[in-house]
């Protein structure tokens, strides 16, 4: 392991994605603002340089909401410091990410109680009265 | 068809060296039938490809700089007077008879054969419209001597009868009678002892052993005998054992400039015999531009070996002369500036010789601008002076010398060649141009210092 | 396909919540390489779409592509799919062997008579039918008589897809791949030594939620994944640009991560979705890894010269073959030259 | 076998050996014609320095001509810089003349070498309109002269559009730019495209002949 760690490996930083996802998000903002529009981007189909995505996240940042779901495996929805502007992780139950997007919205869609589970919960608290 | 050379009389009272203008004008010479003028200009053409001219004729670009360079492309604008242009028929030959892919031209008929009206219509362009002056050859990005290929195609020409009228005419009363203006030694003979008795200065002539054999042309003996007592002059004064030789006199050769390889050795050997027989260890050439190309740089390769003499300009010679003090000039008090006759300078390497000279008399020489190497030519060289129906030609491109000169504002323009001064003076009639060449031999003749001699 | 549940209801008797259901859906959306905008329409493909049935045949293959597949088929959202599709013959994964497995497979046929689909990994070797045979069968009859009823023929890798390596030079089993055989059947090729999981997994979720293939290129190969070469989406392209590139793989420029095209990477002329799928549940992918890419999905990819070959590099014939030109050329100007000799010397003499 | 297959296995092999042949066979049919011996007197010596000489120094215009060809010559100069330029410092070419001499050197960035192709080919076009244009070059130009640019345009063009892509696929356009290099590299040693080799001849033969005479080269 010493003789591999030796090996003076230095990867020079490439910064192809985050200026061009930074200014798709600001276009997102607008859009959010001035009709109420939601924007979702998907990471997953970006060609990130080794650490890219975590300069990313690093400077989105994190803000003021953070939440975590459990379905099918957990999932992170974390607010960034730019208000609107969501960070999602999906993962699956081996706790391996699956899809990782950023949702330009007031609320992501996924946190809001979904009518199909809302009417499921009525049943069941319902049986409790039977 | 045939000529008869009697009829036509020495224009004796001409600026220049000329016929009187022929009534009819006979610009085919022999009676072959157009097919057989084909092959003959086809035959000698291709007599002439040799590892040199070929790589030249494979090499062109068609870039057309040459164009820039020529100074009857310059005042006209004829496309047609483009250098490469002129040879294309020469070009054509050598792509299909002899190139590298020769088998292909021929087989799937690229290049077109020659007709009697493309050898007719290149008659124009090889005489009337080029000096070969070889200003083409050093603009050529590829460093083609187009010059020197309108010299070889000229060979083709001739032996198909195509040549200009009175350039034929004159080429070959030079080969009949050894002098391109009729001048026998006889009559060399008496002009030459009319000018030592004129001017008072012993000239040798028939020395049986001399080491300096001098020559003249015929122009000089013709129009401009004074050379002959400069000559003597200079060569007395340098103290050289030296003299004229009536069986080889005549320096000019327009077997060279009309295309006749035969006759251009013919008017060799005679200068090359003389010299031999006096056992001479230089001939000095007159000042006569294309006599220094035909025996300083021709001379040997007709000869067959290298030649048993040192051949130098006359301009040459006064430089080296001066040099070693053998001779001495008083200083003149002059502006001067020099027309580099083309063949002496530019494709001759003799270009510092004449200045040589001019700084020991202590002129205030003028430069033209490009003057030296890239001097415009006098428009006359190559044999075109002769040719008159490219009179109004010659004077169009004259403009550009007048220009040349009339800058420099020397009180004195000087050469070192009696067939660029004939087409000057031809000009300046022409013109009624204020400006006379003058000889540079005759000015340093006029300004020896005696207590040499 | 009557008795048959749809996704939806399979999913729901597994106690998904709507929640998981959505983050399925985008996790799919993402799969399919879909903008997020398609989410609410695949929800509702998925909720009503029925399980199809899947009949997996291998022949010459060496077992790597359903090592790939049921590697990330584990418990993953993607191996969701898999519990919604009835793969009812898989001689690998299946438990019946013998008569059996091939009764199995006549009745899933007999089922869904044209309505099944036909995954094939391998290549079909035409030299002699011995030379690969399942129960008997030789692999060419058993091909065409499953696909004779099929709906769709999706093959799994570079030798189903194109011949791959028992087809590579100089072939010794005749092997050719599906398409070469299957003319008359929709054909989707996965290529790959092996396919991305992700890819497979994908095309048959498209089958699944939207009841057709997926847009495929020249070599039928999906678009939305097969329609960028490596080069395109590689992260060292701007290394590329600037002309930085490893000349080794120990030296500066391959510890610095630069492009490895002087390696051999033939990222510019595969069309492959690694640089953006990656491998191994997304950790990287071949380059990212410091090697260069094989072109592994590309057709005829182990012919096409060494894997370390530049790609720009000329594939020239030995010294020999040009000393042999050189040699043609010095005989044809001698016999130009002395062609053109000649011609001068008769026309010397004729004048 | 695919089209880049093609391109870059037997066209390309078999366009290298008849580049080989061609030129070897226009330089051997013209060396062995016949030679004059020059007997004249050298007024200096001049062999194959003054052949060196020449082929260096008419790489630029004498100043009395620079004016009149100031336009061609500077589109020339830009066209062949650009063309060495593009040929032979950009990385994929300096891979592929490492491949063939064992060679390697430094290229340049992409964007620098798409300049100079684009400068290439505006340098290109120029002379071609020269060329359309000119009375003398429309007179003196023939099928080589149309076709030679043609074949020596295309690579630039076929190499440009890659990174473009216009719609086509990367290895098509790959395919396509090699196969204009096979048909530049065919026509290369019969057409006057022959002047990469011949004018080391044409100057050099200059050089010799007018050095000796010690006059003007």
């Amino acid at each position: 392991m010493t003789s591999l760690d030796n090996i003076g490996i230095q990867v020079e930083a490439v910064h192809g994605n985050v200026r061009p996802i930074l200014n798709e998000v600001l276009h997102a903002l607008d859009k959010l603002i001035a009709n109420n529009e939601t924007t979702i981007i998907d990471l997953a189909g970006l060609p990130f340089a080794p650490g890219e995505l975590d300069e990313l996240e690093e400077t989105l940042g994190q803000g003021e909401l953070s939440a975590q779901l459990d379905a099918l495996g957990s999932s992170r929805i974390q607010e960034t410091t730019y208000p609107g502007v969501w960070w999602i992780e999906h993962r699956n139950a081996h706790d391996e990410v699956v899809g990782r997007y950023l949702e330009i919205t007031r609320i992501p869609e996924i946190l809001s109680s979904q009518d199909a589970d809302v009417c499921a919960g009525r049943a069941r608290l319902g049986e409790q009265f039977e | 068809m045939t000529t008869v050379d009697g009829r036509h009389e020495l224009d004796r009272e001409a600026e220049r060296l000329a016929y009187k203008p022929p009534e009819v004008r006979h610009d085919k010479q022999g009676d072959m039938d157009s097919e057989d003028r084909i092959n003959k200009a086809m035959h000698n053409f291709v007599k002439n490809f040799n590892t040199q001219t070929a790589s030249y004729l494979d090499g062109c670009l068609h870039c057309g700089m040459c164009a820039d360079a020529c100074h009857f492309h310059v005042r006209t604008d004829d496309p047609r007077y483009t250098p490469i242009w002129k040879i294309e028929l020469f070009k054509r030959t050598y792509k299909r008879q002899v190139s590298p892919f020769a088998f292909f031209y021929r087989l799937l008929g690229l290049k077109r054969h020659v007709t009697i009206e493309d050898l007719e219509e290149w008659q124009h362009l090889l005489y009337d419209s080029c000096t070969v002056c070889g200003r083409c050859s050093l603009v050529c990005p590829m460093g083609i001597d187009v010059a020197g290929l309108i010299s070889m195609a000229r060979h083709g020409m001739f032996k198909a009868g195509l040549i200009p009228h009175e350039l034929h005419e004159v080429a070959k009363r030079a080969a009949e009678t050894g002098s391109p203006l009729g001048i026998t030694p006889d009559k060399f003979e008496d002009r030459v002892e009319w000018m030592a008795d004129e001017h008072e200065v012993e000239i040798p002539m028939d020395v049986e052993q001399a080491d300096v054999l001098a020559v003249m042309s015929s122009i000089e003996i013709q129009k401009y005998p004074e050379s002959i007592a400069a000559t003597a002059k200079i060569l007395n004064a340098a103290g050289e054992s030296w003299t004229f030789r009536t069986d080889g006199f005549e320096a000019t050769n327009f077997g060279m400039l009309s295309g006749n390889p035969d006759w251009q050795k013919d008017a060799t050997m005679k200068l090359i015999d003389a010299a031999v027989k006096i056992g001479a260890k230089m001939i000095v050439l007159p000042e006569c531009g294309h006599a220094y190309m035909a025996l300083r740089w021709q001379g040997a390769n007709m000869y067959g070996k290298p030649l048993p003499f040192k051949v130098l300009h006359i301009s040459e010679y006064m430089a080296d002369a001066l040099d070693k003090g053998k001779i001495k000039v008083r200083k003149v008090d002059k502006s001067v500036t020099y027309h580099d006759p083309c063949q002496v300078s530019r494709r001759g390497g003799a270009t510092q010789a004449a200045r040589d000279v001019i700084g020991h008399l202590g002129v205030d020489f003028r430069e033209m601008e490009y003057g030296g190497d890239y001097n415009w030519c006098c428009g006359g060289g190559g044999g075109v002076v002769t040719i008159k129906r490219a009179d109004s030609l010659r004077h169009r491109v004259f403009k550009l010398k007048m220009d040349q000169v009339e800058k420099t504002e020397a009180d004195q323009l000087l050469s070192s060649c009696a067939n660029c001064r004939q087409s000057f003076d031809d000009s300046q009639q022409h013109f009624s141009w204020d400006y006379t060449m003058g000889s540079l031999m005759e000015m340093v003749a006029e300004n020896l210092e005696e207590d040499n001699s | 396909m009557k008795n048959k549940p749809t996704v939806g209801e399979i999913l729901q008797a597994k106690g998904v919540s709507r929640r998981g259901f959505l983050k399925y859906c985008a996790t799919t959306a993402s799969l399919l390489a879909l903008p997020p905008a398609m989410i609410p329409r695949i929800a509702k493909a998925i909720e009503s779409a029925r399980r199809p049935s899947v009949i997996w045949l291998s022949f010459q293959e060496c077992t790597g592509c359903t090592e790939s597949l049921t590697r990330s088929a584990a418990p993953t959202v993607e191996g969701l799919i898999f519990d919604a599709i009835s793969l009812d013959y898989h001689h690998t994964l299946q438990a019946a062997s013998g008569e059996q497995a091939e009764a199995a497979r006549h009745a899933a046929m007999e089922e869904n008579e044209g309505g099944y689909l036909v995954l094939v990994d391998g290549s079909i070797p035409m030299g002699n039918p011995g030379f690969s045979t399942i129960a008997g069968i030789s692999n060419h009859d058993m091909l065409m008589e499953t696909v004779a009823g099929a709906a769709a023929v999706v093959s799994i890798g570079t030798c189903a897809a194109f011949g791959g390596i028992p087809g590579a030079d100089p072939n010794p089993t005749g092997a050719v791949s599906v398409q070469d055989l299957v003319k008359d059947k929709p054909i989707v090729n996965v290529p790959g030594c092996p396919p991305i999981p992700m890819v497979m997994t994908a095309v048959l979720t498209q089958f699944l939620t939207f009841g057709q293939l997926p847009e495929v290129d020249k070599f039928r190969r999906p678009l939305a994944f097969f329609g960028q070469t490596i080069h395109d989406r590689c992260y060292r392209r701007p290394f590329y640009e600037q002309g930085k590139f490893a000349d080794s793989f120990d030296d500066e420029g391959a510890k610095a991560g630069w492009c490895l095209y002087k390696l051999g990477c033939k990222g510019p002329t595969t069309y492959n979705a690694c640089a953006t799928a990656k491998w191994n549940q997304g950790t990287s992918f071949p380059i990212e890894s410091g090697h260069p890419c094989l072109g592994c999905s590309e057709p005829g990819f182990w012919d096409k010269g060494g894997f370390y070959e530049p790609l720009s590099t000329g594939k020239f014939g030995s010294g020999a073959k040009v000393a042999g030109a050189a040699a043609a050329g010095i005989a044809m100007g001698v016999i130009a030259a002395a062609a053109g000799r000649s011609r001068q010397a008769k026309f010397t003499k004729e004048g | 076998m695919d089209l880049l297959e093609f391109a870059r296995g037997p066209a390309l092999e078999w366009a290298a050996y008849i580049l080989v042949a061609g030129t070897i066979w226009r330089i051997v049919g013209i060396v062995l014609l016949k030679e004059k011996p020059d007997y004249s007197e050298p007024r200096k010596p001049a062999g194959f320095g003054a052949a060196l000489k020449v082929i260096w120094t008419r790489a630029f215009t004498a100043e009395p001509f620079a004016k009149a060809t100031l336009y061609p010559k500077m589109m020339a100069y830009v066209m062949h810089i650009g063309l060495f330029g593009v040929i032979f410092l950009f990385t994929p070419h300096i891979v592929f003349f490492e491949g063939w001499t064992g060679l390697d050197w430094p290229g340049l960035p992409n964007s620098i070498i798409f300049f100079l192709g684009v400068a290439t080919v505006v340098s290109a076009v120029a002379l071609l309109v020269r060329r359309l244009t000119n009375p003398v070059l429309k007179l003196i130009s023939n099928f080589d002269d149309y076709f030679s640019w043609f074949v020596s345009t295309l690579p630039v063009v076929t190499g440009l559009l890659i990174p473009v892509r216009i719609g086509l696929r990367y290895e098509d356009l790959l395919a396509v730019h090699i196969l204009s290099v096979v048909l530049l590299l065919i026509w290369l040693p019969f057409g006057k495209l022959g002047h990469t080799f011949l004018v080391f001849v044409t100057r050099g033969t200059t050089g010799m002949v007018f050095e000796r005479r010690g006059a003007k080269t």
